[in-house]
């Protein structure tokens, strides 16, 4: 699905990306960690060849299509029909003025389906992630942001997108619908063979959903692999600072027995 | 130190213009850490706001002033009681850069403060300022910086030495980590364990991560849409909620290594305007949650706002919560 | 939505009332008295004792003050000193040519400027880009009557591609008179199939309207073009890009609506600021507008007839504003939502 | 321990709208600079106009419009001044009245703004009910309306002008000042005890200012176009002041017969709007960003 | 159908062409036209269209320098210039249809006389007026004067149906109505339209409609001077009323136009103030006088007008050679200087008004105010329109009124009498003498000029010099700037114009030719 190689995006002499490999096939989810500023949202948007006013080298690989190499029709016609794109900032991603239903319609009257096959495959694809389809009538100031994120997925859906890139796509959701957007893509990706590269800098999140991980510092990559790898046995020490980090809760009932009051917490206690 | 104070809302009802957004709260920040907790825009910043004194509350009152009966309501307060409790009582704001005077140095910044309460200037001013920065682990030639010349973290000791700065009895934290990377985050929050145990403080800590309040809060308040739905010990609550609100949130966490987190129920749904607020959510809503606003009540070291607070417990002394 | 519209109905009829006092207190401050201006100077006292009751001069400001609030809503504008007709009529009798003016060179700026906006937001920092930029600061930047001379000179007397100056060719009053229902020229031309005097009121009022259009034209392309780039910059454009839309489309399809909301408003704005331009203009392309009643009222410190004239276009500019919200609650949904 | 500085400070408004230009575009810069040429042109006038006095109150009637020539590079007008050393002294009045325009109605319009957005309140909704009843009027439209009560002079230019421009910095500051008000270091000030004119002075003000400035230099174009058509319409500055709309308005017969006299005087106007616009336009978008 | 119909009336039906013998003639004023409609009182511009409406006894022919024919067509006085008859033309119609006789034209000089508004004064002398039969009109006089000359005024004198009407006949007229006799009778009139107002021919009319002429005449109000010429230029008018000197120049050398310059009776007066303000000074007055750069505006004004030689333009009984001022700043500033003001003293501030929108004028402003100005005297010139800034020079409050009052003066009729009887003769309450001089020798000086003018005019002759000396030396109450060239630009196309100046900008446009 996505295979970059030597990738270095550059405002000036500065490298403010930079990532020498990262590959995400159908039904993987790879999850891109790092500190604010960190180039994560950089390399993710270079992959789809929507960086601007900075200089992208290296070698991109997207649904097939030589992404630095393509001419601007056939990078348009890559992106939202092979891979699409889920942002952080769920209702401000959503053009105002303008009803879930009509950018739906639009964008899938620009990959070519028009009529009843696109309205069909825009009930499927709002179907898919569990919304009603009454949602495609609203204003994105009228849905909550859970909906607008499983709504951006639907976009991706109905447009027949093989794998997703999300930017933080639950940072600006409560913890509680951040479930529910996280339960669709894994439901979609177990179900459809989905691929998800997504941005995060909740390693919490991460360590449950990814099945790689990507772990960014200034620009750079310093440490990938498999979730199990970066988790158990991180390499680096900034990957150990960030793990380090998490803030612990107490543990379910199920999972662990109650700990007496006050003392819960410091089980995680980091090193400092 | 001289005798404990408390700091508390006493049915506060708080509006921005007509539209009410914190309904009827009742809660008080006394020695030890005090947690809010509840999900984005459920009115922990606008409660703070009115125990900063920075809004009237529409009704209730926030009363403050030594342990005991002599409180006064901030509403009464002349200058010199205002002076104190401006004295007593100081916030660090989520955002540092926010709570920064752009235009100012950190000096500047923290000297106000300082010439504020204790009439300091010069020199004496100048090695006061070096100390407080020390005191947050700063260098202090940090002092004539400005904000946009300095890291999230470092602008975030700055705002916290600032309110030490005015020797206070209690700070109001309102997120005092969530604008900064999750490293910096953990070392801010230490630093501010350590500060509080050093200085004697009480303090109000409001922030999202369950985490968070856990490691530093002796008891904590649960808020959904303005309203306080469950209060008690901090380890109590999150061990074992007594409200489905409480519960999913907790469940909703995710944890290091753990299961992926499980949806809880019907998230799309914006809080109900009649009954309980949260039945559209709510798993175990039945009809009476929507005839009838529960109201707090204690139950079992506890007070919490729900009809179905003893099926919630029970359901939570089992493995799996069981789902309609 | 309704709520939202009477708040701002009610700001509009407090800001009126604030005008009305405001234009008031500035008619009492000009000098002269106007019931001598109004009886003439071979007045007996009797004559100018009743001039002075008609206009109410011998009454307590207050007093004056409600009596002129209670005149003007009962459709008493005063009577004009240097015309001596009531000046209600003067200004329905000037206005509608102004409108047809200002109406004329709204409709060449918006459909001037709007585009060229867009152009330049599409070609940002490249060569149409600063062609478009400078042509439209000088638009802005040019004085009026000045332009007005030199298109004049230029298309009408020079090349005499457009007629030198007035509202049409009054020589076809005879062959095929206008039935008049708005006042308006072209548009009573238009409405009736007068096609004759339809052409000749286009003709005539090309240049004219080119001329005032210069400015609004130069202020709606920079404020397109600033607000387009603004919003094409929004996260919504990054995610139409995603989809697979060109940067043509994001622009025109889907960013050009959200960034109309600036854009009305400054209509709004230039609207009343573009009748006064006309002022100026109008003397020069002998346009029969409210600008030539104006010039002359202040001339003969007509206070009656100032304040009229104040008066209609500060109402006028309250009602574009007005307008513009209802438009813009059309245009952009969250404004209905407020 | 410290939290080392992040690599690039981020983006926040820097101290006045001069530190601006550091990062403006060309186009800008093409507006400053001439901008500075025509202040310079102004401040020198008298040296490096050709015939100082004729700026003044010499009258040459035998030499009456006289094309443009070696001696006279503008022409003359017609009453025989040299229109280069009036267009030049024209500059003066100018861009004196464009600053004090802008300073008086700077300064009112500010300080109404930054007490209405701090305040807030009934406080606000007066102030800014006020301000939309002077808005109301389009500039030139009031300036008309006293520039008749007032005698015609550069300084009737002034306060006529002045009285309809505050409000907009009103509206602006206030808008900029109430959203200063909401933001965390004013709370921080407000919960230090600081008194509530001092954050105003201190906080809020300062923090309130940059898009005013940039709004100011942008609105200089406009302030000399009104004062043009204000001495156009014969209601600003007279004989023998050397003013470019006057001129324009005196030499309008001549138009067909003898141009230079309109066009020069016009071509002023026209530049000088045009430095005041471009740069403001410059400053605006690198607010923006 | 539905909706007015702008413009006459009685047009014809769409589609109709006009014939060749519909031409019509345009006038283009740079002023509104109408502001009074009764032929009683009307004593503004529009005399331009009220001439071509209404007929007077006589006109004044500037070639003969006599008063002509018009609706009368002879008339003899007694010697002692007392009594004059008027034999009328006899079948003349007003445009109301009743006809035209003795009667009914002393019914309306006795109204106008009545109202006694405008220009009214002109009939001073007449004691008693009597319609012997239906042609002739007997005048008897107070004192003697040349009553053939007063009928030919153009103001005031209008024979006119006073019986049009059994309303208020003011009112009537005021609505747009005519009663005249002339050749032409209003079309359609609306007041701040381009073409404000149209006269159509009265087909009635007692010189009859045989030959060529123009049937119809449109006035179209045309501020710009430069719009007017260009509007010329392209054919679209026939008759410019004024330009400035460099387009007339252009004019001349258009082939398309023809042009016409005539010495005028009109010259532009700067009057000072002599009872209020410090203007009050003689001294300063003088030094104003002293101050204006009289050859300077000559040149600048280039062409459009000639020095003047005292009070009374050339071509009048009264002109007085050898009185043409000079400039002289150092007198002026040794007077100032006399008077505590001037470079070094304290700056004289002083206040002048005069009429918006004429160049020539502007030029004056710009000269004085430029030579003032090195004297140290602030000179705040306001352009006003002419009622208003007549208004304030009347104004009862002398503080209100200016110090310098710049205007045109010509006679009603051809006689130099109306510059001293109107502008320095004493009167309350305040007229036009808006240098606001007392001085009851000058009052005494100037009553005895009409009966020295109808039998002593050698006398006369020293009583005009006499008089100038006074007003202009010794009171230094005015100075007269310079003596008018009218300079009118037309079409090719319009045959037989010539100018008139006693009848200023009037077009007799019955004795035009529409041309090819
Ligand atoms: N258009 C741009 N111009 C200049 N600098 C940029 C631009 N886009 C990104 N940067 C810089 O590049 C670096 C990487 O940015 P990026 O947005 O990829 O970080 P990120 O890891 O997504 O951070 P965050 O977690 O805050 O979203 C940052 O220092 C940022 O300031
Ligand atoms: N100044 C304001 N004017 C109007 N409404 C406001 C204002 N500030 C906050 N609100 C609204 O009040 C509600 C509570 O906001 P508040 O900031 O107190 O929430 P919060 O719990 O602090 O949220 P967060 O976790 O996002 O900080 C929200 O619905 C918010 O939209
Ligand atoms: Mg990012
Ligand atoms: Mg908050």
């Amino acid at each position: 699905m996505i295979k970059i190689r030597n990738l270095a995006v550059r405002i000036g002499d500065r490298v403010i990306a930079s990532v020498p490999e990262l590959d995400v096939t159908a039904g993987e989810c790879v999850a891109i960690v790092g500190e604010s500023g960190s180039g994560k949202t950089t390399t993710l948007l270079a992959t789809l060849g929507l960086v601007e006013g900075a200089a992208v080298t290296g070698e991109i690989t997207l649904g097939g299509v030589d992404v630095l190499g393509a001419s601007p029709a056939e990078l348009m016609s890559v992106r939202g029909s092979r891979a699409a794109l889920v942002m952080q900032s769920p209702q401000a991603a959503l053009n105002p003025t303008m009803r879930l239903g009509t950018l739906m319609r639009r964008a899938l009257a620009r990959h070519g389906v028009k009529g009843d096959e696109a309205r069909r495959k825009a009930e499927d694809a709002v179907a898919a992630v569990l919304l009603d389809t009454a949602i495609l009538r609203r204003y994105p100031h009228q849905v909550s942001g859970g909906q607008a994120q499983r709504f951006a997925i639907a976009l991706a859906l109905a447009l027949g997108a093989e794998v997703v890139l999300a930017d933080e796509p639950t940072s600006a959701l409560d913890v509680t619908v951040q479930a529910e957007v996280v339960a669709v893509l894994r439901r979609l990706r177990d179900e459809r063979g989905l691929a998800v590269l997504f941005v995060s800098h909740d390693l919490a999140l991460v360590s449950t959903i990814a099945d790689r991980v990507v772990v960014m510092k200034e620009g750079a990559v310093v440490e990938s692999g498999t979730a199990a790898d970066v988790f158990d046995r991180p390499r680096d020490a900034y990957t150990r600072e960030l793990i380090a980090a998490v803030p612990r809760l107490p543990e379910r009932p199920a999972e662990t027995a109650a700990t007496p009051p006050g003392e819960a917490g410091r089980t995680g206690e980091e090193e400092t | 130190m001289s005798e404990p104070v408390v700091l508390g809302a006493e049915a506060v009802t708080l509006a921005y213009g007509s539209t009410a957004v914190v309904h009827d709260v009742t809660l008080s920040v006394g020695e030890g850490g005090t947690g809010l907790i509840g999900e984005s825009g459920s009115g922990k910043t606008t409660l703070a706001r009115a125990l900063l004194g920075l809004l009237r509350p529409r009704s209730g009152a926030v009363r403050y002033g030594p342990r005991g009966s002599d409180t006064a309501d901030l509403a009464s307060l002349d200058r010199k009681g205002w002076a104190r409790f401006r004295g007593d009582v100081q916030p660090v704001f989520q955002d540092g850069s926010e709570a920064l005077d752009p235009r100012m140095t950190v000096e500047a910044s923290i000297g106000e403060a300082l010439t504020t309460h204790h009439r300091m200037a010069g020199n004496a001013r100048r090695e006061r300022v070096t100390a407080l920065l020390e005191d947050v682990g700063l260098e202090p030639a940090l002092a004539s910086r400005r904000p946009h010349q300095m890291s999230g973290g470092q602008r975030q000791r700055v705002a916290i030495a600032r309110a030490l700065a005015v020797e206070p009895r209690l700070l109001v934290l309102d997120e005092p980590t969530s604008a900064l990377d999750v490293t910096v985050q953990a070392r801010i929050l230490d630093l501010l364990e350590r500060l509080a145990g050093e200085h004697g403080l009480g303090y109000l800590l409001i922030t999202h991560n369950l985490g968070v309040v856990d490691r530093l809060c002796r008891t904590s308040h649960v808020m959904f849409a303005g309203r306080v739905v469950e209060s008690g010990p901090t380890t109590e609550l999150l061990t074992r909620p007594a409200h489905p609100y409480t519960l999913a949130l907790r469940d909703a966490v995710p944890r290091l290594g753990g299961e992926p987190p499980r949806p809880s129920g019907r998230t799309e749904a914006v809080p109900a305007e009649t009954g309980c607020p949260f039945r559209l959510r709510c798993p175990l809503a039945v009809d009476a949650c929507r005839e009838e606003a529960p109201v707090a009540r204690d139950l079992r070291g506890r007070m919490v706002a729900c009809h179905r607070a003893e099926d919630v417990l029970a359901a939570n002394e089992v493995p799996h919560a069981p789902r309609q | 939505m309704l709520r939202y519209l009477t708040r701002r109905l009610g700001q509009a009829v407090l800001v009126v009332a604030g005008v009305v006092v405001l234009t008031f207190v500035i008619m009492r401050l000009v000098p002269g008295d106007p019931a001598v201006a109004y009886a003439g100077p071979r007045a007996s006292p009797a004559e100018l004792a009743a001039a002075r009751a008609q206009f109410g001069l011998d009454d307590s400001l207050p007093v004056q003050l409600w009596k002129y609030v209670r005149d003007l809503a009962g459709g008493n504008w005063g009577v004009s000193l240097h015309t001596r007709q009531p000046v209600r009529d003067d200004l329905f009798q000037a206005f509608p040519a102004s409108l047809e003016l200002v109406g004329a060179a709204l409709i060449i700026a918006i459909v001037v400027g709007i585009p060229l906006g867009v152009g330049a937001a599409r070609f940002k920092g490249k060569f149409p880009d600063l062609s478009i930029r400078v042509s439209s600061m000088l638009a802005v930047s040019i004085p009026v009557f000045w332009l007005a001379l030199a298109l004049q000179t230029v298309f009408a007397s020079g090349l005499g591609w457009f007629p030198v100056a007035g509202e049409y060719d009054s020589a076809l009053d005879k062959t095929s008179p206008l039935h008049v229902y708005t006042n308006i020229t072209a548009v009573d031309a238009l409405i009736t199939g007068n096609w004759p005097i339809l052409l000749s009121a286009l003709a005539h009022l090309v240049l004219p309207a080119l001329v005032i259009a210069a400015y609004p034209a130069g202020v709606i392309a920079q404020m397109t073009r600033a607000s387009l780039i603004e919003e094409s910059a929004r996260d919504h454009a990054r995610l139409e890009r995603a989809l697979g839309f060109g940067e043509t489309s994001v622009l025109t399809r889907f960013a050009l609506r959200p960034a109309l909301n600036p854009v009305l408003s400054l209509i709004a704005l230039v609207f009343a600021y573009s009748i006064v331009n006309g002022f100026l203009v109008e003397a020069v392309f002998n346009w029969p507008g409210l600008g030539r009643y104006a010039a002359d009222s202040i001339r003969s410190l007509d206070t009656p007839s100032i304040a009229g004239v104040t008066l209609l276009v500060a109402v006028l500019y309250v009602v574009a504003n007005l307008a513009v919200d209802l438009i813009q609650g059309v245009i952009d949904p969250r404004m209905r939502a407020r | 321990m410290t939290v080392s500085a992040s690599p690039e400070a981020p983006p926040v408004l820097r101290r006045t709208a001069l530190r601006h230009l550091a990062g403006v575009d060309r186009l800008a810069m093409v507006g400053a600079v001439l901008l500075a040429l025509i202040v310079l042109a102004a401040l020198l006038a008298p040296l490096i106009a050709p015939y100082p006095d004729d700026g003044g109150s010499a009258t040459h009637p035998l030499d009456a419009l006289l094309p443009p020539s070696g001696a006279h590079w503008f022409g003359t007008d017609q009453v025989g001044r040299d229109v280069l050393s009036r267009v030049l002294y024209g500059a003066r009045t100018s861009l004196l009245i464009a600053v004090a325009v802008l300073v008086i109605s700077g300064v009112v319009g500010v300080v109404l703004g930054v007490v209405a957005g701090y305040a807030g309140g009934w406080v606000r909704d007066v102030i800014m009910r006020v301000t939309d009843v002077f808005l109301a009027f389009p500039a030139l439209l009031l300036s008309l309306a006293l520039a008749v009560v007032l005698q015609p002079s550069v300084t009737t230019v002034i306060v006529s002008i002045a009285v309809t421009w505050w409000p907009w910095y009103t509206r602006l500051t206030a808008s900029v000042a109430a959203s200063v008000s909401t933001r965390g270091f004013v709370d921080a000030a407000r919960c230090l005890g600081v008194p509530a004119p001092v954050i105003a002075i201190r906080h809020v003000l300062p923090n309130s200012l940059t898009p005013v400035l940039v709004q100011l230099s942008l609105d200089g174009g406009g302030v000399i176009l009104t004062a043009a058509a204000l001495s156009y319409l014969g209601l600003g500055a007279h004989e023998p002041t050397s003013e470019w709309g006057l001129m324009v308005q005196q030499g309008q017969s001549l138009f067909t017969t003898d141009w230079w006299v309109v066009t020069f005087p016009g071509l002023a106007i026209l530049v000088t709007a045009f430095a005041f616009n471009v740069l403001g336009e410059g400053l605006r978008a690198r607010l923006a960003r | 159908g539905g909706g007015k119909v702008r413009g006459a009336e009685d047009s014809p039906q769409p589609g109709t062409s006009l014939s060749a013998a519909d031409a019509t003639f345009t006038y283009v004023p740079n002023l509104d036209v109408v502001t009074d409609w009764d032929p009683a009182s009307s004593y503004s511009n529009e005399i331009i269209a009220m001439e071509n409406v209404y007929e007077s006894l006589t006109r004044y022919n500037p070639q003969t320098k006599k008063a002509e024919p018009r609706l009368a067509t002879s008339w003899t006085s007694t010697p002692d210039g007392k009594s004059w008859t008027f034999t009328l033309r006899s079948g003349v119609k007003f445009h109301t249809g009743k006809p035209l006789d003795a009667a009914a034209a002393k019914a309306a000089i006795e109204r106008t006389i009545e109202v006694n508004q405008g220009a009214a004064y002109i009939w001073g002398a007449v004691d008693k007026i009597e319609a012997k039969d239906a042609t002739t009109l007997v005048f008897t006089l107070k004192y003697p004067t040349a009553l053939d000359l007063v009928a030919s005024a153009g103001y005031a004198s209008y024979i006119y149906d006073t019986t049009a009407t059994t309303d208020d006949l003011n009112k009537w007229f005021n609505a747009g109505h005519d009663a005249g006799s002339g050749p032409y009778t209003i079309d359609s009139w609306q007041k701040g339209q381009e073409t404000e107002l149209t006269l159509k021919k009265f087909d009635d009319y007692w010189g009859g409609w045989s030959g060529q002429h123009y049937s119809k005449i449109a006035f179209r109000v045309t501020p710009e001077l430069t719009t007017a010429w260009q509007l010329l230029q392209r054919g679209e008018v026939s008759f410019v009323q004024r330009l400035n000197s460099q387009l007339f120049a252009q004019a001349s050398t258009t082939p398309s136009v023809q042009t016409s310059q005539t010495p005028s009776f009109q010259n532009l007066l700067a009057l000072f103030n002599t009872q209020s303000g410090p203007l009050k000074d003689v001294r300063l007055r003088q030094a104003v006088q002293k101050a204006i750069d009289y050859d300077g505006l000559i040149a600048a004004i280039k062409g459009s007008g000639v020095a003047a030689s005292g009070l009374v333009p050339g071509g009048l009984l009264g002109n007085t050679p050898g009185m043409t001022p000079k400039q002289d700043l150092p007198g002026a500033e040794a007077l100032l200087k006399e008077a505590g003001y001037g470079p070094g003293g304290k700056q004289l501030d002083l206040t002048m008004t005069y009429a918006q929108g004429d160049s020539d004028q502007d030029l004056f402003v710009t000269l004085l105010t430029s030579a003032l100005d090195k004297l140290n005297v602030k000179l705040t010139a306001k352009p006003l329109q002419w009622t208003t800034q007549w208004d304030q020079g009347k104004s009862k409050d002398e503080s209100k009124r200016q110090d310098i009052f710049i205007m045109y003066w010509y006679p009603d009729y051809a006689d130099a009498y109306s510059w001293f009887v109107n502008v320095f003769h004493s009167a309350e309450p305040i007229s036009f003498n808006l240098s606001y001089l007392k001085d009851d020798a000058i009052d005494k000086e100037i009553d005895s000029l009409p009966e020295l003018t109808a039998i002593d005019q050698p006398g006369a002759e020293k009583a005009y010099a006499d008089l100038q000396n006074k007003i202009i030396n010794e009171q230094a109450a005015v100075s007269a700037l310079f003596v008018q060239n009218y300079q009118r630009a037309y079409a090719k196309s319009v045959e037989g114009y010539v100018d008139n100046p006693a009848y200023p900008n009037v077009v007799f446009v019955y004795d035009l030719k529409p041309g090819a």
